[in-house]
């Protein structure tokens, strides 16, 4: 007699030896011919090459330790998964154009023009099976920011056509509609009035003057709207002078993910607009990874100069006003472990407030090994979530995470990133798995103390 | 003129020029390239004592990662101590930079140095061969990834020769050993042994970017 | 020689050839036993450090028998404190050392009295007689 | 030759002893460098052996080597040797002098034809026969013509085995080596400022006892004298292996006899029999006095660069031209990083 526990999916036909890689469609957007997408992604490509990126692209040793730590490679041993493998065609495009001996790579031919077939193969790699989540980052000898590269190697994949057709869309839609999940200001609008009527809270909208500009995430919007009364509880909690606008709301940026830096600019300056209109002290961003990556490190660049307001991370204004006692929250008995999300920790430098919120919470904290800054990421970030023809790829890579969050035996499992939240439950409902991703967002709104606001 | 006059006159000549002169063309061609400002608001104070922090750090490997990187970076770490000890700490070798800058520091016993030297040479051949076994390194490796292992690991092996003979008289092999080491100068700053002074910009610049966010550096 | 040894040398001592020496002589000695082989060890093509040879000397020490030969320069033929251990000096006409030999034998050569030297010898007699 | 006597009879006329050829033997093997059990076949050899010989040629030279071979030719063991052979020509150490004295040589030349040895000491120059000659004979005119009828050459000394002082840089007077003029004959170079008497007269004795030369390195120099470096040999050896050095004349190193690499020693790269053969009767060498090996034993070793400037002490350019070198580079950067840029700039408008 066998039992199957039923927790995960028994399945007695899975390759096991090897991993296969699933089958690739090779996308393309528009009708250029070979030539002008071989020389748009060389153009695009090229732009890039600053101080910065030259000393990162010549810096590189071919030591391979990138490989260890990128879940993709982990999980499959493939090795055309080493991250620094995945910007080859961007790192040989700067040795023979603009590097310091680009002369004579040219002049003796030592490095190759990139083909049409390399652009194909590599939107596999550059897409599919990277999430920008920076681990390899962290292990690199040289310190060579593989991560920041592989985002600038998108560029000239997105002006080529020659990305994936479902992140494309995506991105287009966002760019087109100013959500990448087709929400318009409207319906944000009946959403909020839903939210506000649901969950009984004031939730101020277009208000002309404030201080706090708090946008969200369409994923949120769309699939988890209770974070828009969470938002709009703990905000008020704190007795903020606050306000959503209509015309200034969506904080996801799939132009960045896509690598259209163009798109990326406008939906980062709708977001700066409106908080300057309005004489906004702080934009609040939801909970919501590459947003923060966006707007807080990428913002100012691309409006040209400072900013003249503060940009935090939810999890980092819940953390200040905990710690400063704006709020104050009940003590939850129960063991909690959290995932950190790759752009507001590890890349975002904001890995300490998700644990001031989590001691104001009293919870039994229970930090993943490794958890931190050196978290396994959720598999889905860079836009791979988008990707369906990735799935089993993100899926193979999810059991990495699942071993991490299953150590710590904790109760809840908690995160502070919509797209992990959904790429989660796409792997829990994938794998028949236990643990529902819960927000640190709303477990502090369920727990404000009364008396406080 | 013989061999060995040839070898430490015109041969190691024209190697420091080319060494100097390649190394300057690098780090000037990559730091005249366009500068992109950050006008993001620093979480923390970082520029230059980040850069030298991470220098630093950057020398180990992080816990979660050492597991799966012990092997090539014991490796790795033998070689680099290898050659440090067998460049700067052989007495000859003393010798020749006190006659070049004018310092003088002590020296190793040669039965040390050749410990080392040897040491050197395995973990070089131990890297070597991964690097033809693993398939993450086999698929990533260029000319210059076996060039350079070439080029570095020539010098060890015929310096270690000297003091074993093998046949040929000690000025033959130092002519060989030095001219080696001419071939290591004039290659060093073209290929990926420029990682010799671009792990100071490297790490440097990453120090700098990321202790600004606050984030892992 | 005072204002010389003013410059206080104090040179450190370098003993490197003696015990390689002894312990060829212990194997000559093995083969003197075994099979009646004569050893010669020359001393003369050995890079001897100053005061080497004198410790060399003092090790092996003077036996019960010393002999001295007198032609072309004098020549001095000591037993060892190791029986079978020879040290043999060469000199020349003017008391320079020519020649330094380790021989392990029963008795060198050189002591035996020589064919051509006896007949010699023998026909000088012989002229007493006529 | 035939009329000449053997070694054997000379020594015998001498009174010498059966013990005393013996000991000359052992000696003669000594020196040598052969193993004491080649004594009874030396003994043989020299027994029959006859008086060669010699006619000695001194050149652009100081008369140092003649004095080192003099001093080696007091009535020792290996003045026997001198004994045995016949000084026909030696325009210093002869009583004859002028026409008298050529006539001994091309008396000599002529009875030996074909036998006879010429011993040559000083370099020939060839900038202008007047710079040196003898009799009113141009070194070059006097080198070849003797030569024509020899057995073998031997140049005694580094300035004929490799040109010497006389041929160092700038070589005012054209000097060069025997073996650049003489091509059809067997030379032994026997290098060494001087060299030491001990391997000239071993070289000779070979050829008196054996009738061959010597075997010879890829410089024409004896092997069993010229076949290790003095470093090899050197008693001092260990300090420099245990990493212990004098690092100047009078520091406590110097004192206590340490390594002499520092110094300047030339020994690693100087091939020589001084480590064991010894100077002065065997009293010491340079290096067991406290002064480094100059490698005088070496060609060229007059141009090799400072006595005291250790062996492995670089020869880089001039600081101004490695400043040459760094303002190449700072230009080639400069000129790579505009072309990077124009590049970037060109495929911005392309888009």
């Amino acid at each position: 007699m066998t039992t199957v526990d039923g927790r995960h999916e028994l399945d007695r036909e899975a390759e096991r030896l090897a991993y296969k890689p699933p089958e690739i469609r090779h996308d393309k957007q528009g009708d250029m011919e070979s030539e002008e997408r071989i020389n748009k992604a060389m153009h695009h490509f090229v732009k890039n090459f600053n101080t910065q990126t030259a000393s990162y692209l010549d810096g590189c040793l071919h030591c391979g330790m990138c490989a260890d730590a990128c879940h993709f490679h982990v999980r499959t041993d493939d090795p055309r998964y080493t991250p620094i493998w995945k910007i080859e065609l961007f790192k040989r495009t700067y040795k023979r154009q603009v590097g310091p001996f680009a002369f004579f790579y040219r002049l003796l031919g030592l490095k190759r023009h990139v083909t049409i077939e390399d652009l194909e193969e590599w939107q596999h790699l550059l897409y599919d099976s990277c999430t920008v989540c920076g681990r390899c980052s962290l292990v690199c000898p040289m310190g060579i920011d593989v991560a920041g590269l592989i985002s600038m190697a998108r560029h000239g994949m997105f002006k080529a056509g020659l990305i994936p057709e479902e992140l494309h869309d995506v991105a287009k839609r966002a760019a087109e509609t100013g959500s990448p999940l087709g929400i318009t200001p409207d319906k944000f609008e009946d959403r909020v009035e839903w939210m506000a009527d649901e969950h009984d809270v004031e939730i101020p909208m277009d208000v002309e003057q404030a201080d706090v500009l708090a946008v969200m995430s369409s994923i949120e919007i769309q699939k988890y709207p209770q974070s828009i009364a969470a938002t709009a509880k703990i905000l008020n909690a704190a007795g903020e002078s606050w306000t959503f606008r209509t015309d200034g709301f969506e904080a996801t940026n799939f132009g960045m993910l896509s690598g259209n830096p163009d798109w990326q600019k406008e939906a980062t300056m709708k977001l700066i607009d409106a908080a300057i209109k309005i004489g906004a002290k702080m934009i609040v961003l939801p909970e919501c990874g590459h947003a923060y990556m966006a707007l807080r490190w990428m913002g100012a660049n691309m409006y040209g100069k400072p900013l003249p307001f503060k940009v935090y991370h939810i999890s980092e204004y819940m953390a200040d006003a905990l710690n400063t006692g704006k709020i104050k929250v009940k003590k939850v008995e129960k063991s909690v472990t959290y995932h950190d999300p790759c752009q507001v920790s590890r890349r975002g430098g904001a890995t300490q407030a998700a644990r001031d919120v989590i001691k104001h919470l009293g919870v039994d904290f229970r930090e993943m090994e490794y958890g931190g800054d050196y978290n396994w990421c959720c598999g889905g970030g860079g836009g791979v979530v988008t990707i369906k023809r990735a799935d089993p790829l993100r899926h193979r890579v999810f059991k990495l995470k699942m071993d991490q969050v299953e150590k710590t035996e904790a109760d809840e499992l908690l995160s502070s990133c919509a797209n992990c939240r959904q790429s989660f439950d796409d792997s829990q409902q994938h794998f028949n798995w236990d643990y529902t991703m819960g927000s640190l967002m709303e477990m502090v709104a369920e727990n404000l103390e009364e008396d406080n606001s | 003129m013989d061999l060995l006059d040839f070898a430490r006159g015109p041969a190691l000549q024209w190697a420091a020029y080319i060494l100097v002169a390649g190394t300057i063309w690098r780090i000037v061609g990559i730091t005249l390239l366009k500068e992109k400002p950050d006008y993001s608001e620093p979480r923390k104070s970082a520029g230059y004592p980040a850069a030298l922090k991470v220098i630093w750090t950057r020398a180990f490997t992080a816990e979660p990662f050492a597991k799966a990187t012990l092997y090539p970076k014991m490796m790795a770490y033998v070689m680099h101590i290898g050659l440090f000890a067998v460049i700067f700490l052989f007495t000859p070798h003393i010798v020749f930079f006190e006659g070049w800058t004018g310092l003088d520091w002590p020296g190793l016993p040669n039965s040390v140095i050749f410990f080392l030297g040897v040491a050197t040479v395995v973990s070089a051949v131990a890297l070597l061969v991964r690097r033809l076994t693993n398939p993450v390194l086999k698929l990533i490796s260029n000319f210059d990834d076996y060039f350079s292992w070439f080029v570095s690991t020539l010098p060890v092996v015929t310096g270690l020769l000297i003091p074993v003979r093998v046949g040929l008289r000690y000025e033959d092999l130092l002519a060989v050993h030095i001219l080696s080491v001419a071939l290591l100068l004039i290659w060093l700053p073209f290929g990926k042994l420029g990682h010799t002074f671009l792990v100071f910009v490297t790490r440097g610049t990453t120090g700098m970017v990321f202790e600004r966010r606050g984030a892992k550096t | 020689m005072t204002s010389l040894d003013n410059i206080g040398v104090q040179v450190e001592a370098v003993h490197g050839n003696v015990r390689p020496i002894l312990n060829e002589v212990l194997h000559a000695l093995d083969k003197l036993i075994d099979n009646n082989e004569t050893t010669v060890i020359d001393l003369a093509g050995l890079p001897f450090a100053p005061g080497e040879l004198d410790v060399l000397e003092e090790t092996l020490g003077q036996g019960e028998l010393s002999a001295q030969l007198d032609a072309l320069g004098s020549s001095r033929i000591q037993e060892t404190t190791y029986p079978g251990v020879w040290w043999i000096e060469h000199r020349n006409a003017h008391d320079e050392v020519v020649g330094r030999y380790l021989e392990i034998t029963r008795i060198p050569e050189i002591l035996s009295s020589q064919d051509a030297d006896i007949c010699a010898g023998r026909a000088r007699l012989g002229e007493q007689f006529e | 030759m035939k009329n000449k006597p053997t070694v054997g009879e000379i020594l015998q006329a001498k009174g010498v002893s059966r013990r005393g050829f013996l000991k000359y033997c052992a000696t003669t093997a000594s020196l040598l460098a052969l193993p004491p059990a080649m004594i009874p076949r030396i003994a043989k050899a020299i027994e029959s052996a006859r008086r060669p010989s010699v006619i000695w040629l001194s050149f652009q030279e100081c008369t140092g080597c003649t004095e080192s071979l003099t001093r080696s030719a007091a009535p020792t063991v290996e003045g026997l040797i001198f004994d045995a052979i016949s000084l026909d020509y030696h325009h210093t150490l002869q009583a004859a002098s002028g026409e008298q004295a050529e006539a001994a040589r091309h008396a000599a030349m002529e009875e030996n034809e074909g036998g006879y040895l010429v011993l040559v000491d000083g370099s020939i120059p060839m900038g202008n026969p007047g710079f040196s000659t003898i009799a009113g004979i141009s070194n070059h005119d006097m080198l070849m013509e003797t030569v024509a009828g020899a057995a073998a050459v031997v140049s005694i000394g580094t300035c004929a085995a490799f040109g010497g002082i006389p041929g160092a840089n700038p070589n005012p007077t054209g000097a060069v080596a025997v073996q650049d003029l003489v091509k059809d004959k067997p030379i032994i170079n026997v290098p060494g400022c001087p060299p030491i008497p001990m391997v000239m007269t071993a070289v000779l004795t070979q050829f008196l006892t054996f009738g061959q030369l010597p075997e010879v390195d890829k410089f024409g120099r004896p092997l069993a004298f010229f076949g290790q470096t003095i470093h090899d040999r050197c008693y001092r050896r260990p300090f420099y292996e245990q990493g212990k050095f004098a690092n100047t004349f009078d520091d406590e190193g110097a004192k206590a006899g340490w390594c002499l690499y520092k110094l300047g020693c030339k020994g690693p790269t100087t091939y020589n029999a001084c480590a064991t053969a010894k100077w002065n009767q065997g009293t010491s060498f340079p290096i067991e006095s406290g002064h480094p090996c100059l490698g005088c034993s070496e060609p060229g070793f007059w141009d090799k660069g400072g006595f005291y400037e250790p062996l492995s002490t670089g020869k880089f350019g001039s600081g101004a031209k490695v400043a040459g070198a760094a303002a190449a580079g700072v230009a080639l950067g400069v000129a790579a990083a505009a072309a990077g840029r124009s590049r970037q700039a060109k495929f911005t408008k392309e888009g």
